[in-house]
C-alpha cells in the first residue's frame, strides 16, 4: 500500500473493505485513499471487483467488513442519498442516462437533493457542453453516444460535487470520442473537482491521473503514482499492451 | 346517431373509472415490475369508505350536509383510506420481496388480494351495498348533449376523471417528485445513484395510484351503485387489461388504454352482444399484444447482454 | 445465489392471514377443504320457557301424539348444510345458514329435540360440493342435508350422496332445474321448478297483452334454465322474444340499457343478484326508458326497490301469512336482513327436523333410511311460504306455484296475479 | 475461500441442503437423511394403505390432493423448470375435463372407449400447448403471464356461452353453457370400471408415481438442463445456441399433456364438469402449491399439493 504523504487531506479513505454478494467474497481488503484535488484511477480487467468499489463507496453495496470515511466523517452506514448530498456524484458505467427523459430533465435529476436554484450550475454545465444546451428539449435516448457521455458528466457536476466518480467512461465509445471524453475529465478536474476514474483502459486513465490503484480479483495489486504505474513492467505487459 | 352518441357517452363514464384504476396499475408496474393484483381491492375500499362516510351523514334520501359537502367528503375519505392500504401493501406485502425471484412478490399480491377480499367479507358481510345516487342527485338533472341527456353524476365522473388524468400528467412531467417517479421507473439504480432515495418514490406512488383507485371507487359507487366485496377483482381485471394495452409502465397508455376498453365494451354491447363483451375486450388485448408486442404506448427496453 | 430465504415465509404468512380472515367470515365457518364443524344446538325447551311469549306459532308444527312423551329417550341427530358461506355468492348462503340455524333453534325449543347443524361452506364451487357430501356421509350421526344451492352444485354433490349411500337425503333450498329432482334418489327440493315459475311469468305477460319481451340472463345456472323455460312459454303464446345476456360480474348495465327496442311491453331479467336488478332500473330511468322491468324471483329481494316493477314470488306475501309474520319477525330480531333465499331454507330444515321427529315418536333412532321414508310423507298444511309443502314421488315440491307482485311506490309489494 | 483439494461440492453438501426453499424445507431435510431404498418404502408404502384406513369424504379429499399434485407437477415443467410464467394452465385442466365429459357422455352423444379418449385428450392438449405457445416467442416475461393468463380468461368464457357462439347451431351445445355436463362416465379400463373413490385414487397414485418417475428422467436429461440454463437466462442461452424457441414449446406441451391427463379424471371422478371448476382461483391454487413446494423440485411441489390440498381455503 501507498503510504505518501502529501500536501492535501483526505476527502476518500476506504479502510479494510470486505463485501460479499451472498456467498462469494467479491472485495478483499480494500484500502484506498483519494486527496482533495486529486485525481486518481483504479485499474483493472474485467469482473475485477472495480463497480463493486464505486456502488461500494456510493452506498448501493455495503460492505459486510471495513470503514469508508468521505470528507472527514465515517459514512459506512449512510444512505446513498446523505453520500450525494455530502458531494459525491457519479457518472456511471454505460452512462446509465434516462433515456425517455429530455436532456434538461436529466440534468435536473442530477441536481435532484438540492432545493436552492441550480440555474447557475445549469449555466456552468451548457458553458462546458455547449451542445447540451441547443440539445436540451431532446430525448436523452436519441443523442448519439458522445453526446450521451457529455449528458452524463453534466449531470453529474449539476450537483457540484466534490468527488466524482468515473464508471469506465471510455466504454462504448470510439476512440476519438474517448480522447475527448478525458479531455473533459482533465478540465473538470483542473476547475478543482477530485475524480475517482475507474477504467479499464489503463493507458489513457494513467495519462491524466495523479495516482492509481491495480485492482485484480477483488484485491488491490498495485497502487502507486501514475508515473510510476505507466513505467511498471508487470503492468505494461497486463494492461498497457507495450 | 342518437343512440351512437349514448352509446358513446356509456363508454365515456366506464372508460374513465377504468383508466383512473389503470393508471395505479401501470405507475406500479412501471416503478416495481410488478403485477399489483391487490389494486382491485384497494378500489373495492374505497368505494366502501364511500359509502360509509355517505351512511354516517343520514343517507342518499336524507343527507345531512349540502350534497357537494357529501360528495367532497365521500372522495376524501376513500382517498384516505386506499392510500392507507395501498401503502402498506407496498411496506408489508411487496418491500420485503424487492430483491427475491420474480415471482414471490407477484403470488404475494395475490394473496394480499385474497386477504384483502376476506376481510371485507368479514368487515361488510357479503350483502351488496348501494350508494343509492340518483336520490342525492336526481336521475333526471343532466346537460342535453343533442338528442340525449347525460346525468350530472356521469358528468362529474367524466370531468373528476379527466381533472385528475391532467393533473396527473402536470405532476410527472413538471414536478422534482414527479420527474424522479419517471427516472426510478426507468432505471431504479441509476436514479439512486442521482440521490433519488428510491423508498420514499415508491411509496409515493402507491400513495398516488391507490388513491385515484379510491376515487374510481367512489366514482363506481356513485354511477353504478352496486358495492361489494368482489367488486374489485372484475375491475382490476379490466384495468389490468387497460394497462397492458396502453402499454404497461406508460401513463398516457393507461388513460388510452381504460378509455379504448371502456368503447370496445359499449360498442360491443350495442352493436354486437353483451354476452360476448369480455371475450371480444379479451380477444381485442391478444391481438393488440400480438401486433404491439409491448401494447400501443410501451416502449422497447434496450436488451442488455 | 440470490437471497431466497425469506420470501416463502412471507408468502405463508399471507395466505395464513387470508385463511384466518375467512375462517371467521362465517359465524362458525367450515373451511372449504371440507372440514365440517358442529355447531351446538339450542337448549332444551323445560329451561327457556322465558321465550315462549315470542315463540313462533304452533299450528305449523304436528301435534304431538301423546302427552307421554316426556318417557321417551331424547331425540338426538345432526343435520349437515351445503352453501356458499363464502365467495362469489356468499349473500346467499349467509341468509341460508341463518335460517338454517334460525329453523333448528324454533324446532329444537318446540319439540324439546336435540338437532345439531354441521355447517358445510362450498363457496359455490362444485369440487368442494363433492367433497362435502362424502364427509356427510361419513358422518353417521347425520341423518340428511339442507342444500346444496345451484342445480350444477346439485349435480356435483348428487353423484356423491347417490354413488355413497341413495339413504342419505338432501333437501335443496334452491334448485330449480327442470327434472334434476328425479335424477338423485335422496334429493327433495322446497321450491318450485322452473316448469312452474316460467309459464306462470308467461302466462302473466301475455294476459297484459305483451307482444315483444326483451329477455337478459345472467349466464348462471339458475338463470339459463329460468330463461329457457318463459321463452318457451311466451314463443308458444306468439310473442316475440329478444334474448341476451350479461354476465354476473358486471355492474355497468348502460350500454345493455340502450340496446332495449322501445316497442319492448316488458324487460325480463331471471337474475340472482337483486342489487344487479336495481341498476338496471336506474339506469333505465336515466335514458328515460320506461318500459316494465319483470324480475325472477331472486329479485324478490329488498334489494330491488324500482316502483312498478314486477316480480315473480313462492308466496303471496310472507308477511301477510298467518303465522309467518311471527316467524319473520324473530328471525329479523336476530339476523337483522333477509333475502329471498331464505325462507325455503327454513321450510327444508323443517322437512327433515319433523321427519326425524316423526321417526323418534315411533319409539325408533332416526336412520338415514328411515328419515328418508318420512321426508317422502311429508305433508304439511302450512309453511312460512304461506303454501303446503309435500312431495311428488321425483321429490320435487307438489303442486308448487308462483304469484306475480308489483313493487308500489313505498317499496312494498302487492299481488298482481 | 476455500481449501485447495477439498472437494468443493462434497464440502458443501450441508448448505445445499440448508437451501431448500419452501414451507416444507425441514421435512425435506429430514427426509433427506434416509436411504434412497426406504425413502420410496416410507412414502408408497404409506401413500397406499391411506384408503384403506379412512372414510369416504378423506379418500375425497386424497384424490382431490393427488389432481392437485399431478397438476403442480406439470406447472413445474413450465414455470419451475422453463421458467415461463404461464397463468393459463388451468384452461389445459379444464380443456381436458370438457373434452372427456363430451366424450363420454349423453351430451353429444358419444361414448368413446376410454383407451381411445384418453390418448387423444392427452394429444389434443399438448397441441393447444404447443399452439399457445407460438406468440411466446415474441413475448417475454410478464407479457407471456398476461397473454396466458386472458386465455384462461376466455376459455371459461367460452364454455360457459358456447351454445351461444354465432357460428354454432343451437343443438350443438357441445358444453352445456352454465349448466355443465352432469353424468360423466367413469373410465373404463377394457371392462375395468374407475368408478369408485378409491379406484380412482389408486389410478391418480399410479399415475402421479409414473408422472414423477418420467419427470425425474426428463430433469436429469439434456432438456432438462437445457430448461435450467433458459430459466436461468434466456438471453445467454440463446448465444449458447440453445434452440430456446423449440424448449419453450416442449415445455408449454408437456405441462398441457399433463394437465390435460389431469383434468380428463377429474370429470370422471366428479361425474361432471361445470365452467366455475376452471376460473382463476383454482389457478392461483396450482401456483400455491408449487411456490409454498419449492418450485423446480419435483418431491417440493408434491408436498407443497399435499400441504394445500389439505389447508382449507388456500
Amino acid at each position: 500500500m501507498s503510504d505518501e504523504m502529501s500536501d492535501s487531506a483526505a476527502l476518500l479513505t476506504l479502510s479494510d473493505i470486505n463485501t460479499f454478494y451472498g456467498q462469494i467474497h467479491i472485495l478483499q481488503d480494500i484500502s484506498m485513499e483519494i486527496r482533495i484535488g486529486e485525481l486518481v484511477c483504479l485499474l483493472g480487467g474485467n469482473a475485477s471487483g472495480k463497480s463493486t468499489t464505486l456502488k461500494t463507496i456510493l452506498g448501493i453495496v455495503s460492505p459486510r467488513s471495513g470503514t469508508i470515511e468521505f470528507d472527514g466523517a465515517d459514512v459506512t452506514e449512510k444512505s446513498t442519498s446523505f453520500r450525494i448530498a455530502q458531494g459525491m456524484a457519479i457518472v456511471p458505467e454505460n452512462r446509465r442516462l434516462f433515456a425517455p427523459m429530455t436532456v434538461l430533465e436529466n440534468l435536473e435529476m442530477g441536481a435532484y437533493l438540492r432545493d436552492d436554484d441550480h440555474s447557475e450550475d445549469l449555466e456552468q454545465v451548457y458553458q462546458l457542453f455547449p451542445l447540451l444546451a441547443d440539445r436540451k428539449g431532446q430525448l436523452a435516448g436519441t443523442l448519439s453516444g458522445g453526446e450521451q457521455q457529455m449528458v452524463a458528466m453534466g449531470r453529474a457536476l449539476m450537483s457540484r460535487p466534490k468527488l466524482l466518480l468515473m464508471d469506465e467512461p471510455s466504454m462504448g465509445l470510439a476512440p476519438i470520442l474517448v480522447e475527448q471524453s478525458f479531455e473533459i475529465i482533465q478540465q473538470v478536474h483542473e476547475a478543482g473537482v477530485s475524480i475517482l476514474v475507474v477504467e479499464q483502459n489503463a493507458n489513457m486513465a494513467l495519462s491524466i491521473a495523479d495516482h492509481g490503484y491495480v485492482l485484480a480479483t477483488g484485491r488491490i495489486v498495485l497502487a502507486d503514482t501514475a508515473e510510476v504505474l505507466t513505467e511498471h513492467e508487470g503492468l505494461k505487459k497486463a494492461y498497457l499492451g507495450r | 346517431m342518437e343512440f351512437f352518441l349514448q352509446q358513446t357517452v356509456n363508454g365515456l363514464t366506464l372508460g374513465s373509472v377504468y383508466a383512473l384504476l389503470a393508471l395505479g396499475y401501470s405507475m406500479v408496474y412501471g416503478i416495481l415490475k410488478l403485477l399489483n393484483f391487490a389494486h382491485g381491492e384497494v378500489y373495492m375500499f374505497g368505494a366502501f369508505a364511500g359509502y360509509g362516510v355517505l351512511t354516517v351523514l343520514g343517507g342518499a334520501s336524507a343527507p345531512l350536509v349540502p350534497i357537494w359537502l357529501m360528495i367532497l367528503l365521500m372522495f376524501l375519505a376513500a382517498i384516505v383510506v386506499s392510500s392507507t392500504i395501498g401503502v402498506t401493501l407496498e411496506r408489508f406485502a411487496y418491500r420485503p420481496l424487492r430483491n427475491s425471484t420474480r415471482i414471490a412478490p407477484l403470488i404475494s399480491a395475490v394473496g394480499a388480494s385474497f386477504f384483502l377480499q376476506a376481510a371485507a367479507l368479514l368487515l361488510f358481510t357479503a350483502n351488496s351495498r348501494t350508494y343509492d345516487a340518483p336520490k342525492l342527485i336526481a336521475i333526471q338533472t343532466g346537460i342535453p348533449i343533442g338528442p340525449i341527456r347525460v346525468w350530472m353524476v356521469r358528468v362529474l365522473v367524466i370531468v373528476t376523471s379527466f381533472t385528475l388524468m391532467i393533473l396527473l400528467t402536470l405532476w410527472v412531467n413538471r414536478t422534482r417528485t414527479g420527474k424522479a417517479v419517471r427516472a426510478v421507473s426507468y432505471d431504479r439504480e441509476a436514479a439512486a445513484m442521482m440521490g433519488i432515495d428510491v423508498d420514499k418514490v415508491i411509496v409515493v406512488t402507491f400513495l398516488i395510484g391507490s388513491a385515484l383507485a379510491g376515487v374510481g371507487g367512489v366514482m363506481v359507487g356513485l354511477v353504478f351503485g352496486r358495492v361489494f366485496h368482489l367488486m374489485g377483482f372484475v375491475a382490476g381485471l379490466k384495468a389490468f387489461t387497460a394497462a397492458v394495452v396502453g402499454g404497461i409502465g406508460s401513463i398516457p397508455g393507461a388513460m388510452f388504454g381504460g378509455l379504448l376498453i371502456g368503447f370496445a365494451e359499449a360498442y360491443t354491447t350495442g352493436y354486437l352482444s353483451s354476452t360476448f363483451q369480455n371475450l371480444i375486450v379479451f380477444g381485442l388485448l391478444i391481438v393488440v399484444l400480438l401486433v404491439r408486442p409491448r401494447g400501443l404506448f410501451g416502449r422497447q427496453e434496450l436488451v442488455k447482454v | 445465489m440470490k437471497k431466497r430465504s425469506q420470501w416463502p415465509k412471507l408468502v405463508l404468512l399471507f395466505v395464513a392471514m387470508a385463511l384466518v380472515a375467512a375462517a371467521c367470515g362465517g359465524d362458525d365457518d367450515a373451511g372449504a377443504g371440507g372440514d365440517t364443524t358442529t355447531t351446538a344446538a339450542a337448549a332444551p325447551a323445560a329451561t327457556t320457557t322465558a321465550t315462549t311469549e315470542a315463540a313462533p306459532a304452533t299450528t305449523m308444527a304436528p301435534e304431538p301424539t301423546t302427552t307421554t312423551a316426556v318417557e321417551m329417550q331424547p331425540c338426538v341427530a345432526s343435520i349437515g348444510f351445503i352453501g356458499p358461506i363464502t365467495g362469489p355468492v356468499a349473500f346467499i348462503g349467509e341468509v341460508q345458514l341463518n335460517w338454517m340455524q334460525y329453523a333448528v333453534d324454533v324446532f329444537n325449543e318446540e319439540l324439546s329435540i336435540d338437532i345439531s347443524i354441521v355447517e358445510g361452506d362450498n363457496q359455490f364451487d362444485t369440487a368442494q360440493s363433492a367433497t362435502l357430501a362424502a364427509q356427510f356421509v361419513d358422518n353417521a350421526d347425520m341423518v340428511a342435508a339442507v342444500g346444496p344451492a345451484g342445480s350444477d352444485n346439485v349435480d356435483a354433490a348428487g353423484a356423491v350422496f347417490e354413488d355413497l349411500d341413495s339413504d342419505f337425503s338432501f333437501v335443496s333450498p334452491s334448485s330449480t332445474r327442470v327434472g334434476i329432482a328425479a335424477t338423485y334418489t335422496g334429493m327433495f327440493r322446497t321450491v318450485p321448478t322452473d316448469a312452474e315459475q316460467g309459464p306462470t311469468t308467461a302466462d302473466y305477460m301475455i294476459a297484459q297483452g305483451a307482444s315483444k319481451v326483451f329477455l337478459i340472463d345472467d349466464q348462471s345456472s339458475y338463470s339459463t334454465g329460468l330463461a329457457d323455460s318463459t321463452t318457451a312459454a311466451l314463443e308458444a303464446g306468439g310473442v316475440e322474444v329478444v334474448t341476451e345476456s350479461v354476465s354476473q360480474d358486471v355492474t355497468d348495465f348502460s350500454a345493455l340499457v340502450s340496446t332495449i327496442p322501445d316497442d319492448a311491453d316488458f324487460v325480463y331479467l331471471p337474475w340472482q343478484v337483486a342489487a344487479n336488478g336495481q341498476i338496471f332500473a336506474n339506469q333505465m330511468a336515466e335514458q328515460g326508458k320506461t318500459i316494465r322491468i319483470f324480475g325472477s324471483d331472486g329479485m324478490d329481494s329488498e334489494d330491488f326497490t324500482a316502483a312498478g316493477s314486477l316480480v315473480a314470488t313462492f308466496a303471496p306475501d310472507i308477511a301477510g301469512v298467518a303465522g309467518s309474520a311471527d316467524l319473520l319477525a324473530g328471525f329479523l330480531a336476530e339476523y337483522e336482513s333477509t333475502n329471498t333465499f331464505g325462507p325455503p331454507v327454513f321450510v327444508a330444515a323443517q322437512v327433515i327436523i319433523e321427519a326425524t321427529y316423526r321417526v323418534c315418536m315411533t319409539g325408533a333412532t332416526p336412520d338415514r333410511a328411515s328419515v328418508q321414508a318420512e321426508i317422502r310423507n311429508t305433508d304439511l298444511a302450512d309453511s312460512i311460504l304461506g303454501s303446503p309443502v309435500s312431495f311428488t314421488s321425483d321429490g320435487d315440491l307438489a303442486g308448487g306455484q308462483f304469484f306475480i307482485s308489483e313493487i308500489q311506490e313505498d317499496g312494498t309489494k302487492k299481488i298482481a296475479g | 475461500m476455500s481449501q485447495i483439494g477439498v472437494d468443493q461440492w462434497v464440502e458443501q453438501s450441508d448448505e445445499r441442503r440448508d437451501r431448500y426453499s419452501g414451507w416444507t424445507a425441514p421435512a425435506r431435510r429430514a427426509f433427506d437423511k434416509l436411504p434412497t431404498g426406504w425413502k420410496l418404502a416410507v412414502l408408497l408404502g404409506a401413500v397406499a394403505v391411506y384408503p384403506l384406513l379412512v372414510p369416504q369424504g378423506e379418500i375425497r379429499i386424497g384424490i382431490t390432493v393427488l389432481l392437485l399434485a399431478m397438476l403442480a407437477l406439470g406447472l413445474n415443467v413450465v414455470v419451475g423448470w422453463a421458467g415461463l410464467l404461464d397463468l393459463g394452465f388451468v384452461a389445459f385442466y379444464g380443456f381436458g375435463a370438457y373434452f372427456y365429459a363430451i366424450v363420454a357422455s349423453d351430451q353429444l352423444p358419444a361414448h368413446w372407449p376410454t383407451w381411445i379418449a384418453i390418448p387423444i385428450i392427452v394429444a389434443a392438449s399438448a397441441l393447444l400447448g404447443a399452439l399457445l405457445s407460438l406468440p411466446s416467442r415474441r413475448l417475454v416475461g410478464d407479457y407471456l403471464a398476461i397473454m396466458t393468463l386472458f386465455f384462461a380468461q376466455i376459455f371459461v368464457e367460452l364454455v360457459r356461452n358456447f351454445g351461444r357462439l354465432p357460428f354454432v347451431s343451437e343443438d350443438l351445445d357441445l358444453t352445456g353453457g352454465p349448466n355443465g355436463i352432469p353424468g360423466v362416465e367413469a373410465w373404463d379400463l377394457f371392462g375395468f370400471q374407475i368408478n369408485s373413490f378409491k379406484r380412482h385414487y389408486y389410478l391418480l397414485l399410479i399415475l402421479t408415481v409414473v408422472l414423477i418417475a418420467g419427470l425425474h428422467n426428463l430433469n436429469a436429461s439434456r432438456t432438462g438442463r437445457a430448461w435450467r440454463a433458459l430459466r436461468e437466462d434466456t438471453l445467454a442461452a440463446e448465444h449458447m445456441t440453445t434452440p430456446v424457441n423449440k424448449l419453450k414449446l416442449l415445455a408449454f406441451v408437456v405441462g398441457a399433456a399433463i394437465a390435460g391427463l389431469a383434468g380428463s379424471i377429474f370429470a370422471a371422478v366428479q361425474v361432471g364438469v361445470f365452467p366455475n371448476n376452471f376460473a382463476l382461483p383454482f389457478l392461483i391454487t396450482i401456483y400455491a402449491a408449487v411456490i409454498l413446494g419449492g418450485s423446480g423440485s419435483i418431491s417440493g411441489v408434491v408436498l407443497g399439493a399435499v400441504a394445500i390440498g389439505y389447508i382449507p381455503d388456500a
